[in-house]
């Protein structure tokens, strides 16, 4: 049996919220030159919070049951719980949090309105775990809106006009896709009532609803959840926002924003209208055409990026759709190669961000075409921005391989050879994108002059940068070589997919 | 112009589509099943007075009276408050009516009138309304004969006699509630008696008020408006 | 034709012809006279209507007599809103009625 | 006290607000620390008195009052039923809000700008005492004095500003007030000529189909529109609640509009649900859109920060009025949702709006100047006040978790039931509307300006702010105990058209 | 029988003239070419007011509308118009549309 309590803890998911909740508020009331106890405050909670999602995992592993509801308004349940699935992405956003507030302090040393940022950062952590642990569609929207808000002020932090004009754009974007949103859930819930996410999905019987209403809202949920995701063509907002200073960008793109809405996506098909309805109704065929398609554009507008961060923007945009591509894929090697591929491309995108952003602290640069010789300047971030951009293109053994892999495993098994030759393609741009990256790292020389160096004493970096770019890199390639290990990220994903199909 | 016309417009078809609809909806009007004269009629010896209106206005309906003395009030109050500060008062103000021997004759009689008509309120047609309003229209009378009797301002005993009225008209309303019975229900045998106090005071205050409203209205010049106050 | 009905006709009558003064005049004294002849055509309807040919009510007469007691606050409140404002901005309409 | 009924409570929620309007006007003259204690005295009474009230209906039912021991159709009652004792306690609430930001700024009052207008306080008083007595009668006439109380010491409230714009705003206020409840008191007339009686729940038994009482009900209707500001008649209401103080702009747009909207609910859905027809429902939706979408839009180019604000009530209103449509004429089920969803709505905006107006009224005061323009950099300064207009924006957009977002979650949910597609599309175009202009506060806010200079305001107005923009959020997670207290009891709930 | 049939047709026939009267002056007040004339012309409104009231066996409304809606009403309405006229720059021979003095 259990090897720990056989409890049903309410408090649990609570505690994960409030963990960056409280901590959030206190440190918007913090006055902004009470550095130490905002660092304390920061990290603190960023322990606390990986502490108890880890021991949460471990519950649900074993089968337990965490769950919070109370009526919310009359219909409809506030539901906060532990599946299998939220553990996913909580992991994902607690241990990623943790290096990303690192960073951020090392980051924002001396810069102004830290409270402000740091407050609202650890608000966008809050969401994400309600996010993650939302038990049914309208919980998942309310913390979805709340990330929207509190990423706000992020975007615009530092408030030139350029950055102020991207949060418009940004705003655009996300409070339209969350009015689609609203109305498809709405909709469902018209339809359906207030139901809690499912393993197998909360669709008892589709055959007694309104098919095409079915389809209608599953198509206003997609295009919501797309927003965030940057399915294209609603990904207009991911490379503007790159204006934002780059823990802020390692956020939206590696872990809270665009993983939100790929999570979203996950949550509909499996544990919404549950993978087997969302087949019968022919909506995953058109969605797996949508992420190939993304999949490719992104590659090709990453090609064409001379500036580093939006070269990773775009590369996002295509990276987080090989989630929706693998959801799209019928049967379970694809599924497994979607949700691992959710973590990796987090550990993955989240280092090379970490990496844009020591260079343009260290040596003010970035563009790509300044980068010649940095490898010999910054040897530790270059390595660590090769392994990353190595596991993007999906060189074995790191975790990039992996899920492409499996991926490709389930191409084959939902009979869509034609992903197979997706896969390849976005690879060789891949490649060709990051490659000649990694060419101007290691084999070019020095030419000009770093644009705006610093000096950090004996190391390359600021340590509170470089340790969490080691970090994340490390796992990275631990993902990919110790992919086979107990809690591993493609072993949980292949737990998640146990009980996602009923055969 | 345009504007002009349009609201011309606008305003003539409104009104005269409530004229027409007003004026059809009384021609086919049906009977009313209630008829309150009866109950009034019914409960006249319990009202502690015998004249019908004044049962209603300060008993059966006493709440509504309540709430206009409160309405009198909101406007003496915004009358106090934008009256113009003692600088921007006009100096001594001239007559422009030339009556003063014909006020000085008829104001005793104005307040005789008003003594009769509050003290016939409790029978005959008449009561603190009118009785207070004779009152007033005798001190703006003065008022208008340059006579400056009274001038209610921003002195204690000017806002006591101000609310003097409401006030005895809530300390009843309050003493009933403590008394364990519902608001402003006198007890049968002194209905009459605390009818005639709130109307006494009832009517010192209106007449005070009512010649407030007229006396505090602003009198600055334009000219001589002083600087704007801040705009919010 | 009762002589009740008559002046609620009447009231009906006034309530019509002084609004369209009210939404039409531009000068706000003339507007609080449209106002308060508005109130006498109403206080005709309510008390003419309601005795209809069958003798006095002293509900809707009590009710009236509180009317005209609001009515004249309301007008002095107005007067005294526009002797200010008039003192302020030497006009008496609205900002937006002037030409 | 031993445990008093409800029904014993209620006049002393006329009578304690009445009797401190009296106090207030008899210590006008005195300032400082006596003002002070003697209103947080009130303040205090009030809100328990309210508590008290809330409580008990809550627990025990509807209470009823025969005032002057005289019942109902001689006499006039009060009544609390659900709806009635939670507007009760909201008005203690927000009132007890707006009160509090003015001792702050009578305690802080070193310069003669912030000090409070003379005689505000006993027009607070009226004004509160208007409101309750609206909230509790039983009589179609009381509410017609209740109206005109309410309507003069509102008015009142805006001309103590004493500017131009004040006076001028005042008098068209004034105006489109005493129209309004002339066209009401009119109605009234023919509802007395067609029954004989003004008690409301002997009207509910009798009121019938036929022209009179549907001309009388339209009357009324057309003038508690004027009242609540229904678009187009909405003209008097920017400049108004723009130019009046803060804490009276939080009064006005939190609560007075209320209660006009509150006797056209009442009218509607608890008297004359047999006389009203889905048609004058549809046509008072189409308003009510048209609320939503051109206050939003005159909100998005308004360049002072009030009135932007101001303008913000005009299209939340309009929300209110979508209520109609989706529950005349249609089936039970959208009618309850609707009916939840307009009542958490017309709640939520109390709060969010009178936060959000004491937040602007702040910020304004830190920025010396009222353009929305002048804010750029403050940020910085004021995050305090910042935070609370955004919480209180949060509810406004109707985004997640805030009343506001519940209550158009329910108003959605109404229209999906009943199949009117129309109105979805309103609601989500003023959510969006209304995205655009608190945005465009922050996006000036945000902006790193090193010139401009602000000066500091006392702590307590950011507490206040945020206390009830906290409400307004919280409502979003526990909406479910005081609707089901609110819509006890209501007609409309059970399918009553 | 007959004798009171008369003086019914008599008192209503009275009643008729006085609501035409009624509207007639009331009509006189509202779009009178100066507003001096208009408020008199109230006033002389609220006193055939009363009058009705007389009529509609309302004494108490005929004695306070006799008092307030023309009296004191009157008077302040007068005073209004006195002190706005007196101070107005523009020449007051029309001054219905005399909003904005020039200055």
């Amino acid at each position: 049996m259990s090897p720990i309590p056989e409890i049903s803890g309410w408090w649990l998911p609570l505690a994960v919220l409030g963990t960056s909740l409280v901590p959030a508020l206190l440190i918007m009331l913090l006055a902004e030159h009470r550095q130490g106890v905002r660092t304390v405050l920061n990290l603190g909670a960023a322990v606390v919070k990986l502490a108890l999602v880890a021991y949460m995992t471990w519950g649900v592993a074993f089968g337990n049951n965490y769950e919070l509801r109370f009526g919310m308004m009359p219909g409809v349940d506030f539901v906060l719980r532990a599946d299998a699935m939220s553990m996913l992405f909580a992991g994902l956003s607690a241990a990623l949090w943790l290096f990303t507030t690192i960073y951020a302090i090392g980051y924002l040393e001396g810069a102004p309105n830290r409270s402000r940022f740091f407050g609202f950062f650890s608000l966008c952590v809050a969401s994400t775990m309600g996010i993650a642990l939302a038990g049914n569609l309208v919980t998942f929207l309310v913390f979805y809106e709340l990330l929207t808000l509190s990423t706000y002020p992020l975007v615009v932090h530092r408030g030139t006009p350029k950055s102020l004009n991207a949060g418009r754009t940004y705003l655009r974007y996300t409070i339209g896709g969350g009015a689609v949103l609203l109305v498809g859930v709405a909709l469902f819930t018209s339809l359906v009532g207030d139901v809690s996410f499912a393993d197998t999905g909360a669709l008892v019987s589709e055959a007694s609803y309104d098919a095409t209403l079915l389809r209608v809202a599953f198509w206003l949920l997609i295009a919501g959840l797309g927003v965030k995701a940057a399915l294209v063509p609603l990904h207009g907002w991911l490379p503007i926002a790159m204006v934002a200073p780059a823990p802020v960008s390692a956020l939206l793109h590696a872990v809270a924003v665009v993983k939100a809405g790929a999570f979203g996506i996950v949550r509909v098909v499996y544990n919404v209208y549950g993978v087997e309805t969302a087949q019968a109704l022919g909506v995953l065929f058109p969605l797996a055409v949508l992420a190939s398609i993304t999949i490719l554009w992104g590659s090709v507008r990453a090609l064409f990026q001379t500036e580093i961060k939006k070269r990773l923007a775009y590369s996002t945009i295509s990276q987080v759709s090989y989630i929706a591509l693998g959801i799209a894929l019928f049967g379970p090697w694809g599924s497994i190669g979607g949700l691992a591929h959710l973590l990796h491309q987090g550990l993955m995108k989240i280092t090379l961000f970490f990496c844009a952003g020591n260079y343009a602290e260290t040596l003010g640069v970035h563009d790509i075409a300044e980068l010649d010789g940095a490898g010999r300047r910054m040897p530790v971030t270059s390595a660590a921005f090769t392994i990353g951009a190595f596991g993007m293109i999906g060189v074995p053994p790191l975790a990039g391989f992996v899920s492409k892999w499996y991926l490709g495993l389930g191409a084959l098994e939902s009979g869509m050879p034609w992903v197979l030759g997706v896969l390849v393609l976005s690879s060789l741009l891949n490649a060709a994108y990051f490659l000649p990256i990694v060419h101007r790292l290691w084999f070019r020389p020095q030419t000009a002059p770093w644009p705006d160096e610093h000096s950090f004493g004996t190391g390359e970096t600021n340590r509170w940068l470089l340790i969490p770019t080691i970090a994340t890199a490390v796992f990275t390639v631990g993902a990919g070589v110790f992919a086979n290990m107990p809690y591993s990220p493609l072993r949980w994903a292949m737990l998640v997919v146990a009980r996602v199909y009923t055969q | 112009m345009r504007r002009r016309v349009a609201r011309h417009a606008v305003a003539g078809v409104a009104s005269v589509a409530v004229g027409i609809a007003l004026w059809q909806a009384i021609g086919v009007r049906s009977i009313p099943t209630v008829s309150l004269p009866a109950l009034v009629r019914e409960a006249m010896p319990a009202s502690g007075v015998s004249h019908d209106i004044t049962a209603v206005l300060l008993n059966f309906r006493s709440y509504d009276t309540l709430l206009e003395i409160a309405v009198l009030l909101a406007a003496a109050v915004v009358a106090l408050a934008l009256r113009d500060t003692p600088r921007e008062r006009m100096p001594a103000s001239q007559p422009y009516l030339i009556l003063d021997t014909f006020v000085w004759r008829i104001t005793p009689l104005l307040v005789l009138v008003a003594a009769y008509l509050l003290w016939a309120g409790s029978t005959r047609p008449g009561g603190a309304f009118q009785a207070g309003s004779v009152l007033a229209g005798a001190a703006v009378l003065l008022r208008l004969s340059g006579l400056a009797v009274l001038s209610v301002d921003d002195r204690l005993a000017s806002r006591v006699v101000v609310v003097f009225g409401l006030s005895v008209f809530l300390l009843v309303a309050a003493g009933t509630l403590l008394a364990g019975q519902p608001l402003l229900a006198y007890p049968p045998a002194w209905a009459g008696a605390l009818i005639l106090m709130i109307e006494a005071a009832l009517t010192l205050s209106i007449a005070v008020v009512l010649f407030s409203l007229f006396d505090n209205a602003p009198q600055s010049r334009p000219a001589a408006a002083p600087a704007q106050r801040g705009e919010a | 034709m009762n002589a009740d009905r008559l002046y609620a006709y009447v009231g009906v009558v006034l309530f019509a012809m002084a609004m369209y003064a009210f939404l039409t005049h531009t000068h706000l004294l003339r507007r609080l006279l449209a106002f308060n002849v508005m109130g006498g055509g109403t206080f005709l309807i309510l008390v003419g209507l309601a005795q209809d040919g069958r003798g006095p009510d002293p509900v809707p007469q009590a009710l009236v007599l509180t009317g005209i007691v609001v009515a004249v606050s309301a007008t002095a409140l107005a007067i005294i809103l526009l002797r200010r404002w008039f003192a302020l901005s030497r006009s008496t309409a609205l900002p937006e009625d002037q030409s | 006290m031993t445990a008093v009924s409800a029904g014993q409570l209620l006049p002393w929620l006329l009578v304690a607000p009445l009797a401190w309007a009296v106090i207030a006007v008899l210590i006008e003259s005195r300032r400082g620390a006596l003002t002070i204690a003697v209103h947080a005295i009130g303040v205090l009474l009030h809100v328990a008195l309210g508590v008290a009230l809330y409580t008990s209906v809550a627990r025990s039912g509807p209470a009823a009052h025969a005032l002057g021991g005289w019942s109902a159709p001689l006499g006039i009652g009060l009544r609390a039923d659900g709806l009635a004792v939670t507007l009760v306690l909201l008005t203690a609430v927000v009132s007890a809000a707006c009160a509090v930001y003015v001792m702050t700024t009578e305690r802080a009052a070193h310069d003669a700008d912030a000090e409070t207008p003379r005689y505000f306080w006993p027009l607070f008083w009226l004004l509160v005492t208007s409101l309750n007595g609206i909230w509790l009668a039983g009589d179609l006439f009381n509410l017609y004095v209740g109206l005109e109380l309410l309507g003069l010491s509102a008015v009142g409230l805006v001309a103590l500003g004493g500017s131009e714009t004040a006076l001028s705003s005042a008098l068209r206020y004034l105006m489109a007030a005493l129209l309004g409840s002339l066209a009401y008191l009119l109605g009234v007339a023919l509802i007395y000529a067609a029954y004989g009686t003004l008690a409301l729940p002997e009207l509910a038994e009798l009121i019938a189909r036929e022209p009179l009482t549907q001309l009388a009900i339209a009357l009324m209707t057309i003038g508690l529109c004027l009242k609540t500001a229904l678009f187009p008649l909405h003209g008097w209401l920017p400049p108004a609640h723009g130019v009046a103080l803060t804490p009276v702009s939080a009064l006005l747009s939190a609560l007075v509009v209320k209660g006009s909207f509150y006797i056209l609910f009442r009218l509607w859905f608890d008297v004359a649900p047999e006389a009203v027809t889905p048609l004058a429902a549809q046509g008072l939706g189409v308003l009510g859109a048209g609320a939503v979408l051109w206050g939003g839009w005159q909100a998005l180019r308004e360049p002072k920060l009030k009135m932007l604000v101001a303008h913000s009530t005009v299209a939340q209103l309009g929300y209110l009025f979508l209520f109609f449509p989706l529950a005349v004429g249609t089936g039970v089920s959208a009618a309850a949702l609707a009916t939840q969803g307009m009542l958490l709505h017309l709640v939520a905006h109390a709060f969010a709006k009178s936060a959000m107006f004491l937040a602007s009224g702040t910020l304004i005061a830190a920025a010396g100047r009222g353009g929305v323009a002048d804010l750029a950099g403050i940020g910085r300064h004021m995050p305090m006040s910042l935070f609370a207009f955004g919480l209180a924006g949060v509810s406004l957009m109707g985004l997640p978790p805030s009343g506001g977002f519940n209550a158009k979650w329910l108003l959605l949910q109404s229209a999906l039931a009943s199949g009117q597609w129309f109105w979805l599309c309103v609601l989500l175009s003023g959510g969006l509307l209304t995205a655009g202009y608190v945005f465009r506060v922050f996006r000036e806010s945000f902006v790193e300006s090193k010139d401009s200079q602000f000066t500091p305001t006392p702590r307590g107005y950011d507490w206040v702010a945020l206390t009830l923009a906290a409400m307004a959020i919280a409502l979003g997670l526990a909406s479910q105990a005081p609707l089901s207290t609110m819509t006890s009891g209501l007609r409309v709930m059970a399918g009553g058209t | 029988m007959d004798g009171e049939a008369n003086g019914m047709t008599i008192s209503l026939a009275f009643d008729w003239v006085l609501g035409v009267v009624l509207v007639a002056t009331a009509a006189g007040a509202l779009f009178s070419k100066t507003l001096f004339r208009g408020v008199v012309l109230f006033v002389v409104f609220g006193l055939l007011m009363a009058l009705a009231w007389v009529r509609l066996q309302a004494p108490d409304l005929a004695l306070a509308e006799a008092a307030i809606g023309a009296g004191l009403t009157g008077a302040l309405l007068l005073d209004a118009i006195g002190h706005l006229k007196s101070r107005s720059v523009t020449p007051s021979h029309n001054d219905d549309d005399a909003v904005k003095g020039s200055t």
